[in-house]
């Protein structure tokens, strides 16, 4: 056991913040810090950016184009343009779960037609994968790909896909065979969303943002060459991104970054009272942060130890997701406190670089409506990447050996 | 002591629920709100007036059915449970209670039009920088000749929009005090915008407003009188969000028992069942949270503070909890504003906060009851 | 709707409180206030003024020779109770709610030769139900009672019996019919605690204290006559018990009269600090408080609705029985937090009207050892009279309908 | 960065669990704890010392293993487990480290004599009327001809009843001061209990106790030394609550495993499987809010203090969680003593407060980090 953090680390630490402070725009870390996801322009350009680094993609290894850091380095990567309010990557770029799938399972014409435009940002991909009568029960999937000639004729429908409004692609989760048991008969593929007979609705959220979608096919006609992998084993595949996503969502970096903001925001005085000098806060601010170390170091911990924990590692990167998403609501539920009275307007995404104007109050102050609507948001943190209720489950079953 | 509602009560509260199911259904609600340009519907406004709702506080002697804070919490919870979203609280409680106890008597002449919706009244008490409580207004009223002259910022005056007068507080040389303001007068800005549950606001700004001294309303022991209406609606606020809470346990146990997972209904999982059993707790105990400041309502002041912020802080946690868990247990449709489930959400989020929220509350318990 | 508190209410608390305050011997109300169980000849003592009072049943009917009064008196004499430190009769007089059932199902002998007695104290009933093998699960117990002659021959085991080794009699739920379905042949028999055969066994508990007990049935024989109601209608009966039990076990008086004493703790010195002068103590009481307030009226509606919730009144009472055992727990927390490293040392209940001297520090302040004692013991609250998962599924079943 | 045990600390871990298996097993902790009258085993701590567990933090120059605070840590997690109530904490980490940082040469001498236990040392801090925190020590030791007389009463003092020596606090004229006593000497006089986890411990009188000159261990910068000494100590407290977790998880899966209830085992019902999650959830945190503490042991005091902290109230709050459901989820037979669940209750309970409790560290943490 050895806990201290070496000084290459620090070094490397280092290193990226001086690039992240350089090389992020000011208008896209201000856009951010009032609390606003990126648009689609500052995401593509913020990307561009890194990509140019060769920083677009920090999990994946050398050989496919990533970063090859280890998961710490990766870690730390994440926390420094948390900490310097770049916009969160994976958040949009269902991408980079995509990658991993392609470069470990793909043909090599796929690796070579996809990874390329990954990394470079020229193509978003999102995931096609709940459907309105399978949420946490993914098996039950219905979306079904019939092979006719060189091509699958997709029929169906995809929902909550996150980003297909701005997505190039869609790796999608079909049924390729109806006979076999639920998860034998799924296949993996890449759709592209301009493909005839693909209509993307937006779904209106809580947050009045616009996050999620539904995806509808109709006879949608995709070439057999965009089967990733094998026939049938789809299932596998989209276990094995699930996996990744798992370890990355608990967003510790995120929330820490957060709780700075908090922290602002009861220094204030504008909201009537410095929330700061109120003892009760104190307190609830000094166990936020507890609870948030806690977490950070199992983070870290899961980063090193990837692997070694045997049939526990599962049941501990569900609890990051549990631990996470939970820390994530606490800290937007304490940011709303501090907003007092002001919760109560209706406020919309500003436009490409510009406040909307015309519902806005006159006396808000400037963080309110970006806090709001991201608190609002984060109620959806405990619901994605599989309910905690799901994660409950894994953990009992993986850990306990239960049934 | 009885815990049931009376005969008056229960027609009461049908009469509601029928309005709801004819003229304020979710389908409507949603296409009202989807309509980003409008702001408070007066036409709607008329109807309400119509069924009496805005009459049940006001004194028989001015035109009105002179009912208690208890029937008006009846009221306030089925049109919680309805989601009605119209500015009625502030209207037909804050505006009159403070008009009832007014000292002027052109004051107390509005409410027969307040009862028939001829007159449409807003209150406009908050400003940028205060949270719940009236101290250090940068409103201003300077005694003038022939009467005052108004200057200052309201911000989140629900229905001002189309409001027709609006009560404002103002500090004097000496004291707080309210003033009956014209919506259109010379110096009165408004600036509207929608709240979060679909009704409509104003941010209002008066810039040397010349107000006649008939227009102060309550000029002495304001801070008293005010503090025991604004009591009053946080209570009204209670009933409304426990009337929240009650469709929310519904509508999401209906939810549980329709949809599948893993081939069987999310009714049938036990940690679902368990958890709908922790809301339908937390539900009756912010109802009996309720029911003990119902009870304590026209108590001497400290004793009423000390009850109102109780059951505020039960209640407004039990808000919090059901509508989080309500979101939750719906899964991705709990994040989307085609089910009901969301409005209910943004609704008890303010809900919760209306005329103070946890905070507030806990603080004002602490004082009275703790350091005591 | 009327929640006003009518006058001759009033009146009758205050009546209540003069006779309880002076009626109420001081030892038994010192070692009360200090945290400890009655001792049995503390209990029998008190038990014995109040029925010479006519109060020894508060629940009973007049003609029972209860007191008759509603359910609201019932509940403000048990708060005056609480409030003087008077033991809490229905703790260790399971006498209480068997009465209602001799009462109710017994024959006319049956009420002529135990009712009496449980008035007067002079026997005193502990409850038979709980097995080795089925503690939620009571209908799966496996005690047997086989008839032969005019007698029952009784063999098996209960466990958990609280107070078997200070009662007369135990009210034992056992199988009469091993062939129906498991909750119709069982049946009530009233069983004197000396007859040969049955064996008294204390079980430790985690306070030291003598609560429960084993208790074994090797060949006992029972007179037929002391069949309580029907042959193989034990389980209705039980379940007429259990409803009763959870209504009255919310405790909250006793919760009341544990926060007065958790203000004396923090308001006093010797523990170091005053907690009261703690802004997060005294958060966590005004919390608490509030929490407790809010069960109180929710008690008080369901004495006062009793039985005009229809199907809710169920879920409701064992709303009360969660509620009610979790601020239980709070309050003993709470306390154990203030009383700080004194929560260390091993406590013993003292003997009849003494310390125990052997094992108690020197300096350890004088309400800590009944404290603490009593705080571990306040574990067992959300277990006993059906586990608050028990009492969820309940609620899910009778006010959602659910299966 | 390596989080996982090295091959020495797999030894170590490996030789406790042994030790515990076949000589401190439940059934004979049960027995010991059932005999009222004994106190404080000698005989075991013979055995102890033979192990090398009191050797584990003695410098290699004073006969000791040398080993670091992480892998103390990795024997009191294994004892935490294995539930080996002995005063170990206080006498081979709080006492050692006291011992090692002495001014004088003869209390550093004590240190072979701890190892081979051959002297039993004990430490004496509590006072009554005091919390976690060494101000206003009402114990003190006045500077005499040839020494010092000590005057004063210590409480909770663990193994006292069979100590050699004391290591007892005082307040000197000007400042905190440690003194070694020798337990049988005159004018003290012990009076032994004990402990909810069947350790024993004394309250000590000191009246006009004459101590030589070199009985002062450590007399100036005393309260930099002795907070560091205790926030090892803590930590290491905090392992051992992690190694009674991590069991008290074991036993209660298994427990639901076992157990039949309405016709099926009691690990089928998911409110019980999501508990268990739960609790491993909080172990887990628990351990990481351990490992971070860990991280900054040796850091600048105010970054360690605040860490420590951090971890304790971590660490604490899901103590106080575990230990609660561990019982809860043994239903009745958890409120019973003839299964080790409650035991580790009780011992979760005490370790949970000992050298502060989650109030002390949290207080401790907003002074360092939230007002700061």
């Amino acid at each position: 056991m050895n806990l201290t953090i070496p000084i290459e680390l620090e070094r490397f630490r280092i290193e990226v913040r001086e690039f992240v402070r350089a090389a992020l725009p000011t208008d896209i870390a201000c856009r951010q810090r009032e609390g606003w996801p990126p648009t689609e322009t500052d995401l593509r350009r913020w990307f561009g950016i890194l990509a140019a680094q060769g920083w677009s993609q920090p999990d994946w290894p050398k050989e496919h184009g990533g970063t090859g850091w280890d998961p710490l380095q990766s870690y730390i990567f994440e926390d420094e343009c948390a900490a310097a309010d770049a916009p969160h990557l994976s958040w949009r770029a269902g991408s980079s779960l995509v990658g991993p799938v392609i470069y470990t399972f793909g043909s090599n014409a796929q690796k070579a037609r996809y990874l390329p435009k990954i990394l470079t940002g020229e193509e978003l991909w999102c995931q096609g994968f709940s459907e309105p009568n399978s949420g946490s029960d993914l098996a039950s999937l219905r979306t079904s790909a019939v092979r006719d000639g060189d091509e699958f004729v997709v029929n169906g429908q995809k929902i909550w896909t996150s980003e297909a409004h701005i997505a190039n692609l869609i790796f999608a989760l079909v049924r390729t065979d109806r006979d076999a048991k639920p998860q034998r008969g799924i296949s993996c593929l890449a759709i592209e969303i301009e493909s005839p007979g693909v209509t993307v609705r937006p779904i209106s959220t809580i947050d009045n943002g616009r996050h999620v979608n539904e995806v509808f096919f109709n006879d949608v006609r995709v070439p057999a060459g965009n089967l990733i992998g094998e026939l049938n084993k789809g299932w596998t595949y989209a276990k094995f991104l699930l996996g990744n996503e798992r370890h990355s969502n608990a967003l510790v970096q995120r929330t820490k970054r957060e709780i700075r903001k908090l922290r602002d925001l009861a220094g204030q005085t504008s909201f009537g009272e410095r929330f700061i000098d109120k003892p009760a806060f104190r307190r609830s601010l000094a166990q936020l942060e507890i609870d948030t170390n806690a977490l950070e170091w199992a983070v870290i911990r899961a980063a090193c130890t990837h692997g070694a924990l045997g049939g526990r590692d599962m049941a501990f990167a569900s609890g990051l997701k549990v631990v996470g998403s939970e820390l994530q609501q606490r800290v937007a539920d304490l940011q709303l406190e501090v907003l007092g009275p002001w919760v109560s307007p209706e406020f919309l995404e500003p436009e490409e670089g510009a406040w909307h104007g015309t519902f806005r109050p006159a006396e808000v102050p400037v963080d309110v409506p970006g806090t709001m609507t991201k608190a609002l948001f984060r109620r959806a943190a405990t619901i994605y990447g599989g309910a905690n209720e799901i994660q409950r489950g894994i953990i009992w079953r993986s850990a306990f050996g239960g049934n | 002591m009885n815990f049931e509602f009376s005969k008056d009560q229960l027609i009461l509260r049908d009469g509601i629920r029928r309005f709801v199911d004819e003229r304020y259904s979710f389908e409507s609600r949603r296409q009202r709100v989807k309509s980003k340009s409008t702001g408070t519907d007066r036409a709607m406004w008329a109807q309400i007036a119509e069924l009496g709702w805005l009459a049940v506080l006001i004194p028989e002697e001015h035109g009105g059915l002179g009912w208690s804070i208890a029937d008006a919490c009846v009221m306030f919870q089925e049109l919680g449970r309805g989601l009605v979203s119209e500015p009625i609280m502030d209207s037909a409680l804050l505006a009159v209670r403070i008009l009832t106890r007014a000292d002027s008597v052109s004051a107390r002449l509005l409410l027969p039009k307040i009862a028939t919706g001829e007159v449409f009244i807003s209150v406009a008490l908050g400003e940028a920088g205060l949270r719940y409580e009236q101290k250090g207004l940068s409103t201003r009223a300077i005694p003038i000749e022939g009467g005052y002259k108004l200057t200052g910022k309201k911000i989140l005056v629900a229905g001002g929009d189309v409001a027709d007068r609006l009560i404002v507080s103002a500090g004097t040389d000496s004291e707080l005090a309210l003033f009956d303001v014209l919506a259109i007068s010379d110096g009165v800005e408004r600036r509207a915008y929608r709240l979060l549950d679909g009704q409509w606001a104003v941010d209002v700004t008066f810039k040397d407003v010349v107000l006649p001294h008939e227009s102060l309303i309550i000029g002495s022991q304001t801070t008293e009188i005010l503090d025991r209406a604004i009591d009053e609606a946080a209570l009204g606020c209670s009933a409304e969000a426990i009337g929240c809470m009650d469709r929310v346990l519904e509508i999401t146990a209906e939810y549980l028992r329709s949809r599948q997972q893993f081939g069987r209904a999310l009714a049938d999982f036990q940690v679902l069942q368990h958890r709908i059993a922790d809301l339908f707790i937390e539900t009756e105990m912010a109802r009996s949270a309720f029911h003990s400041a119902l009870s304590a309502i026209d108590s001497p002041v400290a004793t009423r503070q000390a009850a109102v912020s109780a059951a505020r802080v039960r209640i407004d946690q039990a808000a919090h909890k059901v509508g989080n868990q309500g979101v939750h247990l719906h899964g991705g449709m709990g994040m989307a504003m085609e089910y009901p489930i969301g409005h209910y959400y943004r609704r008890l989020i303010m809900l919760a906060r209306a005329y103070g929220d946890t905070e507030h509350h806990l603080e004002r318990y602490e004082r009275l009851k703790i350091r005591a």
